[in-house]
């Protein structure tokens, strides 16, 4: 033996998991999507993105004084979620504004990685929803042109505009559920593929690092005052549910922002309750409030009472005895 | 039944093909051995022979008169060198009776059998029992005769015989279950009369199909008797767990198996009984799994209970350069040693050498509450928050969190990716926990 | 010589409100009106300017009357005092002010329960002469309007573009076409950027060892 | 008539309240702890609940209990709390001023380790582990516990491994005394006289020497050395009476390992070699 | 009925008095520390804004408008509110000590919580009907509760979190805060008065 032995408490093996191995994981499973976003929106999609994973990876390093930029990959992840909220070609400098508010304000005062409360990207589009609404969520939105990154390379994707499908019922009813699914509809980057947010949500939850529970209650939620209370345009309740989880920015949410691990409970429970808080949230807002999309804010508020959730689930221990009156 | 399994668990890196083709060998008598006189939960034993004195293999050497209590044998014959307190796999010094062997392994003329099982009584075959020093050889090393011997109020139905071994690495039950199975059969009916129990149950991994086989054809006409195979997950061989798979009887919190009317016992355990009803043979020797990437030669090796660590690797052509983690036991429950000059003791399953690349030295990061251990908790708690109280030494929302209930089994920091040591703030906020229960009480 | 070190005592009581017991940032006493009212520096000024001087005044006033007012309805009776100037001050505003009393609305009523005033009363007026308490509530009174000055002119500059909106100077800080972030604007923003600068100062008085 | 109106409406309210309010108080009147009424007078009494508390009177109630601190009061400031302090009779302890003072010197060049630890980062866990990963049983384990354990920032780990205390920040509450689960820390009158022997290990002089090149190994030479007589032997371990020493330095040079040092100019433990660090 | 859902409804969701109106934030940020104190003070000013609405209303609507001496108001209001608080903290201490426990004890804080002076003065300004300004002082205070226990809710986390040092406390609370009045931006426009 060269070197002294080690004692540790048992157990003495380890899951070769790590944070940074779960982060990467985060990222492929964001590659689908954004793959779908760049084919969509072209070269200005893939600045978008690279500026806000470079940004908040940056606004990280500052923070942290460090050196090494990728770290455990968090910042980048929150980067690249804050792309996926973004509309395709968005200022450069709201991007970067974007990033910093999203690891510093969102994440960083709260000491870092694991002790924020808040979802950090989403308390970056919060910020940049309220100040800039108009190039945020305005009315019109560039026209998603498949493939334009083969034919066209510096194609100004915002020359024709659009509304998204949440604008009103008109729009809702010129656009069809395959083109949801699809993907060939308007809207932010992360907002446009059902399918390929389905299939990296499918490799978290081959990971391990997803649980049925938060997109489950969320989605399930969302159908569910969709089909009651959507007012049931495409001629059926049902499929009107349907527009509601395809539409927008929900499966986005559901699948990658509301399974935050940091801001979302532990206990089984609490992460049903969470997601179904997000679903009605989410949905007031849809249905009733100014805003067109509220999932930004349904989460950024069912993050804030995570506390209270995750005390009240505390989940039955093994073999405890129904306590009777 | 068969299938059912708790919730939670992990699947760590079996590594059990180290040693799962190897059949047992005895390896030969040291020159020189260790016995401590505590290898048992309950009272330490006193020394019955004094230095100088020669000692025959088997003779009693050591006995308390605690009910909570099992003696302790020589396992070579020879002379008592020394009494004194020597290191001990738990972490201590204990006070040990070192025997130098004289080469001839002479049984103790006590050592007879003590005939067949019909014409022995429950009260018998306890004392039987007790006097051949059992004791859990799981690891537990809890008093055989003790859990055999409920109170009046509780009676127990069904035994259950351990064959889990879910233990990474380990292969020790795997092998005496491939070699002596008809030995574990007669120990379990042992068990059965002793206790007046009408069903007996081995629960075996389904990792170890040979091992099922083997079991099922040694039970075929025990009406009695079955064999149920077991989900691989670990800890599968923890103890309600084991209950839970086999019987669907969950064990309430705070409570004991018998309290639902089972009794558990391990593999080794079971063969050990057998024997010492058979031959009358204290426990003397048995079986350990000595493997791991740090180990030269591993094996399966039946050793002189008392025999030096060190010695037993040797035989096992030593430790690579490369061993940086010495273990007793398996890797998720094992204690880390600080030398290799510790004897082995009853509760002895496996010596465990791992290198470099298994032992991660990282630090630990911030919690990401990704509920891993949530998910891998098989007793249901909420493992991050606890560590976190223990941490901020909040010790009464530990004891909310039920902290009290954890079977450290490890999974939570097996499973955590944050290298956070949950485990051992768990058993850390335990130890506040009793602590206090205890002033509370006075 | 007595003269020069009343005048310390008095300059200290000056100075010691303005920075080592700044009402906002180190006491982090009265804080609604601070965040509902310094979205344009006119506001946080007009809104420090008016606490102040009901905290002049009622400080004089109360340790004036400190040995004639029971003990035990003091409190009451600081009250009605504060009250009082308050009520002044809002009629003064509403006759000379009307635009900035428009947009200071209910916070200007609200100053009876600002703790700033009540606690100097009970701290500093009830216990001292009158005119160290004088001194006292003009370092407390400019600590407050200088930090609401601070807060709105980052608020009003970033989530505005604009410095001194709404008066003769006017001036947009970045360029006509500048767009702000509007958030600094909101109550959101309010909370956000007191919150950093609560955090800068507690760096800043670090680095200077003040305690 | 305005006038008279308004005085009479401000008049009767006033009236009104302050009879039922006396009434009141009369009724049901409550005793209460006199202390807390004390300290209830010295506060602000603003009830702004920037102590945490619900009130002034809670605040009060609270300190007086001795769950809140003194200076809880932020309005109050100082001020306040050297009022409560007086009237809850703590002032007299600062009488001599004190500092915490470590005693062992047995860095990670100069101590032996056994074997590596890896778990919890904290000394009294590690103490469970084969009592401490340092051969020298005795010696500091520079886990850090009292560094958590101060209030003021006083103390940090140096890069030797061992605790270094500030002593301009320090002010000898010995809350890391406390802490300390080897006893290590003592708590000294502050000042630079005297010299102090350095080890805190009781085991005889060759465990001693075998475990830290830097222990008192109990060879009495500092005891012979010392011409004021002020230095004993307690169970294998060298003590100097700081009344009796005169600052002489002889039992400096008497010293073979080099425990003993002048306050004045205590040993900052210096880093190892990097290629000599264990992984 | 249906404006006095729709004020329910506001105050409580869209026009939070703490996260969007900036009233009571002083115990906002000194009774958030702890989700115990949080609970018990919620319950005190729901009880005490019902009160206090109910009476500063009657004031104004029977004695200071028939009199002529509006401007009276801000000083009668903080003499009834601080002479009603103190009144019921003293009854409360002698009938029922468990009560006053878990309640009385926030009372002396509310006195100079100016959420109940404002939402005095507000239910006057806007014109409300008797019942309509009771509810409304109800909503205020549930609104008020609601912020202050997510707040407690957040800050027992917090306590166990690393926030660095310069911006524990009140500085993380008040970003806290400015997170959570974003977060409930969402609700912007549901529903008009």
């Amino acid at each position: 033996m060269n070197g002294k032995l080690v004692i540790s408490s048992s157990p003495h093996i380890r899951t070769i998991e790590s944070v940074q191995s779960v982060m990467i994981d985060v990222l492929a499973a964001l590659f689908p999507v954004a793959l779908i976003a760049v084919l969509l929106f072209g070269y200005q999609a893939l600045l978008t993105m690279v500026i806000a994973v470079i940004s908040a990876m940056l606004a990280e390093a500052i923070w942290m004084r460090k050196l090494d930029i990728f770290g455990d990959g968090s910042a980048a992840v929150t980067g690249l979620l804050l792309a996926m909220t973004l509309p395709p070609a968005p200022p450069w400098w709201l991007v970067v504004v974007g990033s910093f508010c999203a690891i510093i304000i969102g994440k960083q005062v709260f000491g870092g990685i694991g002790n924020n409360i808040f979802n950090p990207a989403l308390v970056g589009r919060a910020i940049l929803v309220v100040s800039w609404g108009g190039h945020m969520a305005g009315q019109i939105w560039p026209v998603p042109k498949p493939f334009v990154i083969f034919s066209d390379f510096f194609y100004d994707i915002s020359a024709v505009t659009t509304a998204t499908p949440l604008a009103g019922q008109e729009q809702a009813l010129n656009t069809s559920l395959s083109q949801l699914l699809f993907g060939n509809v308007a809207g932010a980057l992360g907002e446009t593929s059902a399918l390929a947010l389905l299939v990296g949500a499918g490799w978290l939850f081959i990971k391990g690092h997803i649980d049925w529970r938060i997109p489950g209650g969320y989605i399930g939620t969302v159908f569910v005052m969709g089909a009651a209370l959507g007012g049931g345009f495409y001629g059926n309740h049902l499929l009107t549910g349907l527009f509601h989880v395809l539409a927008g920015g929900v499966l986005l949410g559901a699948l990658f922002m509301a399974t935050d691990m940091v801001t979302s409970p532990v206990t089984n429970l609490g992460k049903l309750i969470f997601g179904i808080g997000c679903g009605v949230i989410t949905m007031l807002i849809r249905l009733y409030g100014s805003f067109p999309e509220g999932v930004t804010f349904a989460i950024l508020i069912m993050n804030a009472l995570t506390p209270i959730i995750d005390n009240f689930t505390i989940p039955r221990k093994f073999g405890e005895v129904k306590k009777s009156a | 039944m068969g299938g059912a399994t708790f919730k939670g668990g992990v699947h760590p890196d079996y590594r059990k093909e180290l040693t799962a083709s190897l059949a047992i060998t005895a390896m030969p008598a040291p020159a020189k051995v260790v016995i401590p006189l505590q290898q048992h939960i309950g009272a330490p034993c006193e020394a019955l022979v004094q230095v100088g004195d020669t000692v025959k293999l088997g003779q009693k050497i050591g006995e308390s008169k605690g009910f909570v209590s099992a003696p302790v044998h020589a396992s070579v014959s020879g002379t008592v060198v020394a009494i004194g307190p020597y290191n001990h796999p738990l972490g201590r010094k204990v006070e040990a009776i070192t025997i130098e062997s004289d080469g001839q392994d002479t049984w103790h003329e006590d050592i007879k059998p003590h005939g067949s099982l019909e014409s022995l009584s429950p009260e018998e075959i306890k004392a039987i029992i007790r006097e051949a020093g059992l004791v859990g050889m799981g690891g537990a090393t809890f008093p055989a005769h003790v859990k055999l011997a409920p109170p009046p109020e509780k009676p127990i139905d069904t035994v259950i015989i351990n064959g889990a071994e879910c233990e990474p690495y380990l292969t020790a039950d795997h092998r005496l279950m491939l070699e002596k199975p008809n030995e574990l059969v007669f120990g379990l009916k042992i068990m059965l009369k002793a206790l007046g129990a009408s069903v007996g149950i081995i629960g075996i991994e389904n990792n170890k199909p040979d091992a099922l086989r083997v079991m099922r054809q040694a039970v075929e006409g025990e009406a009695n008797i079955s064999v149920v195979a077991l989900p691989t997950k670990y800890p599968q061989g923890a103890e309600k767990m084991l209950i839970y798979a086999t019987t669907r009887r969950k064990v309430p919190s705070g409570g004991l198996p018998m309290d639902v009317g089972v009794v558990n016992h391990n593999v080794g355990t079971a063969v050990a009984m057998c024997e010492a009803l058979h031959k009358g043979k204290p426990l003397v020797e048995r079986v350990v799994t000595v493997t791991g990437e740090g180990v030269a030669r591993p094996a399966n090796l039946m050793v002189r209970i008392g025999t030096l660590v060190s010695e037993v690797l040797k035989a096992c052509g030593g430790l690579k350069e490369t061993t940086r983690k010495l273990i007793i036991g398996g890797p998720m429950m094992g204690l880390a040693q600080t030398s290799a000059d510790i004897p082995v003791i009853k509760g002895t399953s496996g010596i465990l050498a791992l290198t470099e690349e298994n032992v991660d030295l990282s630090e630990p990061s911030t919690c990401i509450k990704c509920a891993k251990c949530v998910g891998a908790c098989p007793v249901n708690l909420v493992p991050t928050f606890i560590a976190q109280a223990a941490e901020h030494e909040l010790i009464q929302r530990a004891e909310k969190l039920h902290a009290a209930d954890c079977i450290e089994c490890g999974c939570c920091s097996f499973i955590c990716p944050s290298r956070i040591p949950l485990t051992q703030w768990i058993r850390l906020a335990k130890a506040d926990i009793l602590e206090r229960r205890r002033q509370q009480q006075k | 010589m007595k003269t020069m070190s009343n005048m310390n005592i008095y300059l200290q009581d000056i100075s010691r409100g303005i920075v080592r017991d700044n009402p906002t940032f180190r006491l982090v006493l009265g804080m609604c009106p601070t965040l509902a009212v310094t979205v344009y520096l006119i506001n946080g000024l007009g809104m420090g300017l008016s606490t102040a001087v009901v905290l002049i005044c009622s400080n004089v006033v109360i340790s004036a009357l400190r040995r004639y007012i029971p003990d035990q309805v003091r409190i009451p009776c600081y009250i009605v005092i504060i009250a009082t100037f308050v009520t002044v001050v809002e009629m003064l505003l509403k006759a000379f002010q009307p635009k900035l009393y428009a947009a200071l609305g209910v916070f200007i009523p609200l100053i009876v329960v600002n703790c700033i005033i009540l606690g100097r009363a009970e701290a500093f007026a009830g216990k001292k002469p009158v005119l160290r308490s004088l001194f006292d509530g003009i370092g407390i009174g400019l600590g407050f309007t200088v930090s609401l000055f601070i807060l709105s002119a980052l608020r009003e500059v970033i989530g505005s573009g604009t410095f001194l909106a709404d008066t003769a100077y006017a001036v947009h800080v970045f360029g006509e076409s500048f767009e702000p972030m509007a958030v600094f604007s909101q109550p959101a923003g309010a909370f956000i950027a007191l919150g950093l600068l609560l955090g800068l100062t507690n760096v800043i008085f670090k680095k200077l060892k003040i305690d | 008539m305005q006038v008279l109106y308004a005085v009479a409406a401000l008049g009767g309210i006033g009236i009104l309240f302050g009879v039922l309010l006396a009434l009141v108080a009369r009724f049901f009147a409550v005793q209460s702890d006199p202390r807390v009424e004390a300290v209830r007078e010295v506060l602000p009494g603003a009830n702004c609940g920037a102590c945490g508390y619900a009130g002034c009177t809670n605040f009060a109630e609270a300190v007086v209990g001795g769950e809140a601190k003194i200076d809880g009061c932020i309005p109050g400031g100082s001020e306040t709390a050297k009022e409560i302090a007086a009237l809850l009779g703590q002032e007299a302890i600062e009488t001599v001023p004190l500092v915490a003072t470590v005693f062992c010197i047995g860095d990670n060049r100069m101590a032996k380790d056994l074997f590596v630890y890896d778990g919890i980062q904290d000394c009294a866990v590690a103490m469970k582990y084969a009592n401490g990963f340092k051969a020298c049983t005795y010696g500091c384990l520079g886990l850090g516990n009292c560094v958590r354990a101060c209030p003021f920032e006083a103390i940090t780990i140096g890069p030797g491994g061992l605790p270094v205390v500030d002593k301009e920040k320090c002010n000898g509450c010995g809350l890391c005394a406390k802490a300390c689960p080897r006893n290590i820390i003592q708590i000294l009158p502050k000042g630079t006289a005297g010299h102090l022997v350095l080890c805190a290990s009781h085991d005889r002089g060759k465990s001693v020497t075998l475990a830290c090149e830097v222990g008192c190994m109990a060879c009495k030479a500092c005891v012979k050395a010392c011409p004021q007589e002020a230095i004993t032997m307690q169970d294998n371990l060298a003590v100097i009476d700081l009344e009796k020493c005169d600052d002489c330095g002889e039992c400096v040079a008497a010293c073979k390992p080099g425990t003993i040092h002048p306050r004045r100019n205590l040993p900052v433990a210096a880093p190892r070699p990097q290629d000599q660090v264990a992984v | 009925m249906e404006k006095l859902i729709s004020i329910i409804f506001i105050y409580i969701f869209v026009e939070n008095f703490v996260l969007q109106r900036f009233f009571g934030i002083c115990p906002f940020l000194g009774v958030s520390r702890k989700m115990e104190t949080a609970v018990g003070m919620s319950m005190a000013v729901v009880f005490v804004m019902t009160l206090a609405t109910l009476v500063t209303w009657l004031a104004y609507t029977y004695v200071l408008v028939p009199l002529g001496l509006i401007y009276l108001q801000i000083v009668t209001f903080i003499l009834v509110i601080a002479g009603l608080v103190q009144l019921v903290e003293t009854v409360l201490r002698k009938i029922s000590p468990t009560l006053y426990q878990g309640l009385g004890i926030f009372l002396p804080l509310i006195t100079t919580n100016c959420a109940v002076l404002a939402v005095a003065l507000l239910a006057v300004q806007n014109e409300f009907t008797l019942v309509e300004a009771v509810v409304f002082g109800i909503a205020a205070a549930l609104g008020f509760s609601m912020a202050l226990i997510i707040m407690a809710g957040i800050r027992e986390r917090l306590e166990l979190a690393k926030v660095p040092k310069a911006l524990q406390g009140t500085a993380i609370t008040l970003i806290t805060a400015g997170i959570l009045s974003l977060a409930f931006m969402g609700f912007k426009g549901m529903l008009t008065l």
